[in-house]
């Protein structure tokens, strides 16, 4: 499960680091596991288009690699193209078979990536953590 | 007459059961105690071993292999018994619990010991099971609420009129048996939860003796509890099954507190985990839940419409046959009309001492109130003798039970 | 290093464990999660096929052979359980439930609900298992009384002067685990069970980390009430002990409703049957029952004292070789005084990530937080990495999981 | 189980009946069967002989054979005798081996004259009814 690509997304996560003033913030976390992840977005002027990703965050290889393999799929996509992903995209994304016990770490990112453009869109509560 | 073209090739499922060729002092077992508990096709028993020998682990969180295969079948379990009873919501509806009556306290205690309260009502039937008569009883004391008890007619049915007098805007569930396991009856559970539903109750069907041996499907009955026992239905002991709505099963709080059932523990306060696991309290009956997936194949294999035609085919000739003497009482329906068991006493002959001697020609039946103590006042006897059909039984074993029914009689005559 | 002598005649017992045999990708599986499970024997799993070929049937009232056989087997495995932990009350002492986590919501439900109130304390401690520490949290909330923990030393022990003062005349219930599943810790149970009684208090032994693996004397200790698991001690899944002094289990009330539990029930009313059937409401884990006192001959055969000194030289292997590089933490009391169990962290490798990496070289152990999730918020760390040690496991195996945590080091250098 | 003798005993059961004014009275019952046994005892002068036994009962053959036995035997005998009775003297008694399911039934009898001995002694509450 631990290509070299995902050791080296851990060690040295990509967009690591927060945004001053994002358009969208958003955090979760994985009880079980005590992974968390904290995403920034800033979107382009069309309000749809992502601009930049900046994400910290804590807990397993699988988790913060995939955030920060996520990170960089994001930019330039718009909303709903996010909103759209699942949980193959995330597979391929790591490119490796995740076993069922490490794929509420795998999905995580983007678990928080779409409740956070949920909450920005007013479809969900805003207080509420993601949790997986 | 015991020559009738059987519904089920029965000398093959016989070979799936090995118990049944037990024999004492030379005579072969007669196995009429169904409804107490059936026996564990050879299917299921290799699935217990198999997964002893082969992928024994804790579920849910282990990441090792062994962890890995054990929780994958254990949560595939729950989908396949969701399949099983109609359920569309799969796993986040079914609970795995030991037992019916484990299934019954357990909404008893996390819905009703949270939501009754005075002046509310539980609805029963004068045939409930201790299952749900003693659990709703106790509950309502503890809580201030009531019971009331939809009586039966001279027949063994539900008197429907009463029942629509009973069900008021004041009751809260309606808990009901589906077949009686002392009657033989089945109950219009359907037509009772629409009368629940347009009085906003809950309806909780206790399918312990319907599950096993006919096509039951929750949504088409509109149940919002169903629950029953895997040891009835070919499975193994120590597992029953709660299904619940899953819009219920969210609102309601949790029962069973431990491992596996949160999300998050602070010293100071806990948070739930997502269905079904919300319910399963610590490690949970892996084995048994694994299990209970092959009975469901094993069943579905026969046929659940055809499994219902061989019982109530067999229930018919044994409550003719039984008949064939005046002295002989058989509680409940007629014989085109019931369940796959007869309740019956002999005159003069008390059901235990029939029970002994129908066990001195290795027949096995139960004898005694069959955890209907109530229902037996209303019959106006403490105790009766009970033979009830499965799978593996034949027309030539109701004449065995005949005979030694008519041994009985010349003894005491 | 791995050559000294065995206390255990290892290679005879693994013959037992099938499942030992498995490999994957071509490596031979070694299997370190026993804290979360423990395999199964065959002694054990020919009990549970024996029971479902030749003498499966309901329990406690049937008057045929089948039943006789079952209740009489089934009935004397409540004496062998006692006998196992030393109760002399025999089956009187002994209710047998699902798991550890059920046996404590047992006591939780009948006695808590009923007994506790605003101004009483239920002193638990930091090491406390969700099992009775979420099941008392709750408990305490519904009924207005308030939880105590007793802290944990810097050595992973029981402060037991902090003990001796919140341990007062407002204490309820002492609820202590015996073998801590995440500390390895041996806690002093006897003399808090004294300071307990002291205050008129009682004192719950959360059992599950010690039946399986020392002797334990439930009367030598004084504990009131004692649980452990079937599947964590050779057993099968599915079944639970509680182990309570008669004159409690006398007073309390029933906490599950149904059949089996009852002497007599009317429309109105109910009353209880003796113990232990009081508290097993509904066919109960007839199979699983008898196996686990298949299970503790086979545990007494190999001897309590000798798995004792087993496990103890396991751990204290592990914990030393585990110890020789310095990024690894181990928790917990040093390595001369433990139970079975290590759990540890390799720094700046997530226990997920190590579990992951272990099960590629087919060692399994557990990553998580062990269903200690206070306990390890007071650890500082989120989750660990736990191997934890049965009569099979050998020094070699050990080596194993100290080489798989060498690769796993590597690969995130 | 059911030899001739115990037949017999059932249907033609002896002692059959209630005295007026019993010293010693005292019912039991079996509440999973529905047994039903009701004891009449009278003493001779001594206060411990018994001499006389009258049953009314509704059961199974076992427990109301069993009581029609116990009521001969029990006669002419000191209460101590009887109250040192135990589940084998039933047993011998009727003289077969009895199924562990229907000791209950045999012995209800001895123990309501047990029981009846107890309260006669002040030995026990005189309002509970015997449950086997
Ligand atoms: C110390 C301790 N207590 C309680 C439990 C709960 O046991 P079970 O899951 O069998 O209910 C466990 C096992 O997980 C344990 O290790
Ligand atoms: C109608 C009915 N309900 C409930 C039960 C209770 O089932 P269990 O003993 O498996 O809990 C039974 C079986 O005894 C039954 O026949």
């Amino acid at each position: 499960m631990y290509r070299q690509q995902i050791l080296d997304h851990y060690k040295n996560p990509r967009n690591y680091g927060e945004l001053e003033d994002p358009d969208i913030e958003h955090v979760g976390e994985n009880p079980m596991c005590g992974d968390t992840i904290k995403m920034f977005v800033e979107l382009a002027d069309d309000g749809d288009t992502i601009e930049r990703v900046r994400f910290v965050g804590d807990g397993c290889a699988i988790s913060q690699a995939s955030a920060s393999m996520l990170s960089g799929e994001l930019h330039g996509k718009s909303l709903e193209t996010v909103e759209a992903m699942d949980r193959d995209d995330v597979a391929d994304m790591l490119g490796v078979e995740l076993s069922p016990m490490r794929i509420k770490c795998a999905v995580l990112a983007e678990k928080v990536a779409q409740d956070a453009i949920a909450i920005h869109k007013g479809e969900a509560d805003p207080v509420e953590t993601t949790t997986e | 007459m015991s020559k009738q073209a059987e519904t089920l090739d029965v000398e093959r499922i016989r070979e799936d059961f090995p118990i049944l060729e037990r024999e004492f002092d030379g005579t072969q077992l007669v196995y009429l105690d169904n409804a107490a508990t059936t026996h564990t096709p050879e299917p299921v028993v290799e699935t217990i071993t198999d997964y002893y020998r082969t992928y024994n682990a804790n579920v849910h969180r282990g990441i090792h292999q062994l962890s890995q295969e054990a929780s994958v079948a254990y949560e595939e379990a729950h989908d396949r018994v969701a399949e099983f009873i109609g359920a569309s919501g799969g796993r986040e509806e079914i609970v795995f619990t030991k037992n019916t009556t484990e299934s019954m306290n357990l909404v008893a205690y996390a819905w009703g010991l949270n939501e009754l309260g005075p002046g509310d009502e539980v609805v029963l039937t004068e045939m409930e099971h201790h299952a749900s008569l003693v659990t709703w009883q106790q509950i309502a004391k503890r809580t201030g609420a009531e019971c009331k008890y939809v009586p039966i007619t001279d027949e063994g049915r539900l008197d429907m009129e009463a029942a629509r007098e009973l069900i008021t805007d004041d009751t809260a569930m309606v808990s009901v048996v589906h077949v009686s396991n002392t009657l033989g009856t089945i109950n219009p559970v359907s037509e009772l939860a629409d009368i629940a539903h347009d009085h906003d109750a809950y309806v909780f069907v206790d399918g312990a003796q319907s599950v096993p041996n006919r096509p039951v499907d929750v949504e088409a009955i509109d149940a919002d509890f169903l629950a029953f026992s895997g040891h009835k239905m070919a499975g193994p002991t120590g597992i029953g099954v709660l299904y619940g709505k899953q819009h219920i099963l969210e609102e309601m709080e949790p029962y069973l507190y431990g491992g596996e059932m949160i999300l998050k523990v602070t010293f100071e306060d806990s948070k739930w985990n997502e269905l079904p696991w919300k319910y399963e309290a610590g490690t949970p009956v892996i084995c048994q839940g694994i299990a209970l997936a092959e009975a469901c194949d094993y069943l579905d294999d026969i046929g659940m419409e055809r499994i219902e035609r061989h019982e109530a085919d067999l229930a018919a000739y044994a409550y003719d046959r039984l008949r064939e003497h005046a002295d002989v009482e058989v509680y409940g329906p007629p014989a085109d009309d019931r369940g796959g068991l007869v309740a019956f006493n002999l005159d003069g002959v008390h059901a235990h001492d029939l029970s002994s001697i129908l066990n001195d020609s290795a027949v096995a039946i139960r004898a005694g109130d069959h955890c209907t103590q109530p229902l037996h006042d209303v019959l106006g006897t403490a105790a009766s003798a009970r033979a009830s059909f499965y799978v593996y039984n034949t027309r030539a074993e109701v004449d065995r039970l005949v005979e030694a029914v008519d041994d009985a009689r010349q003894l005491f005559a």
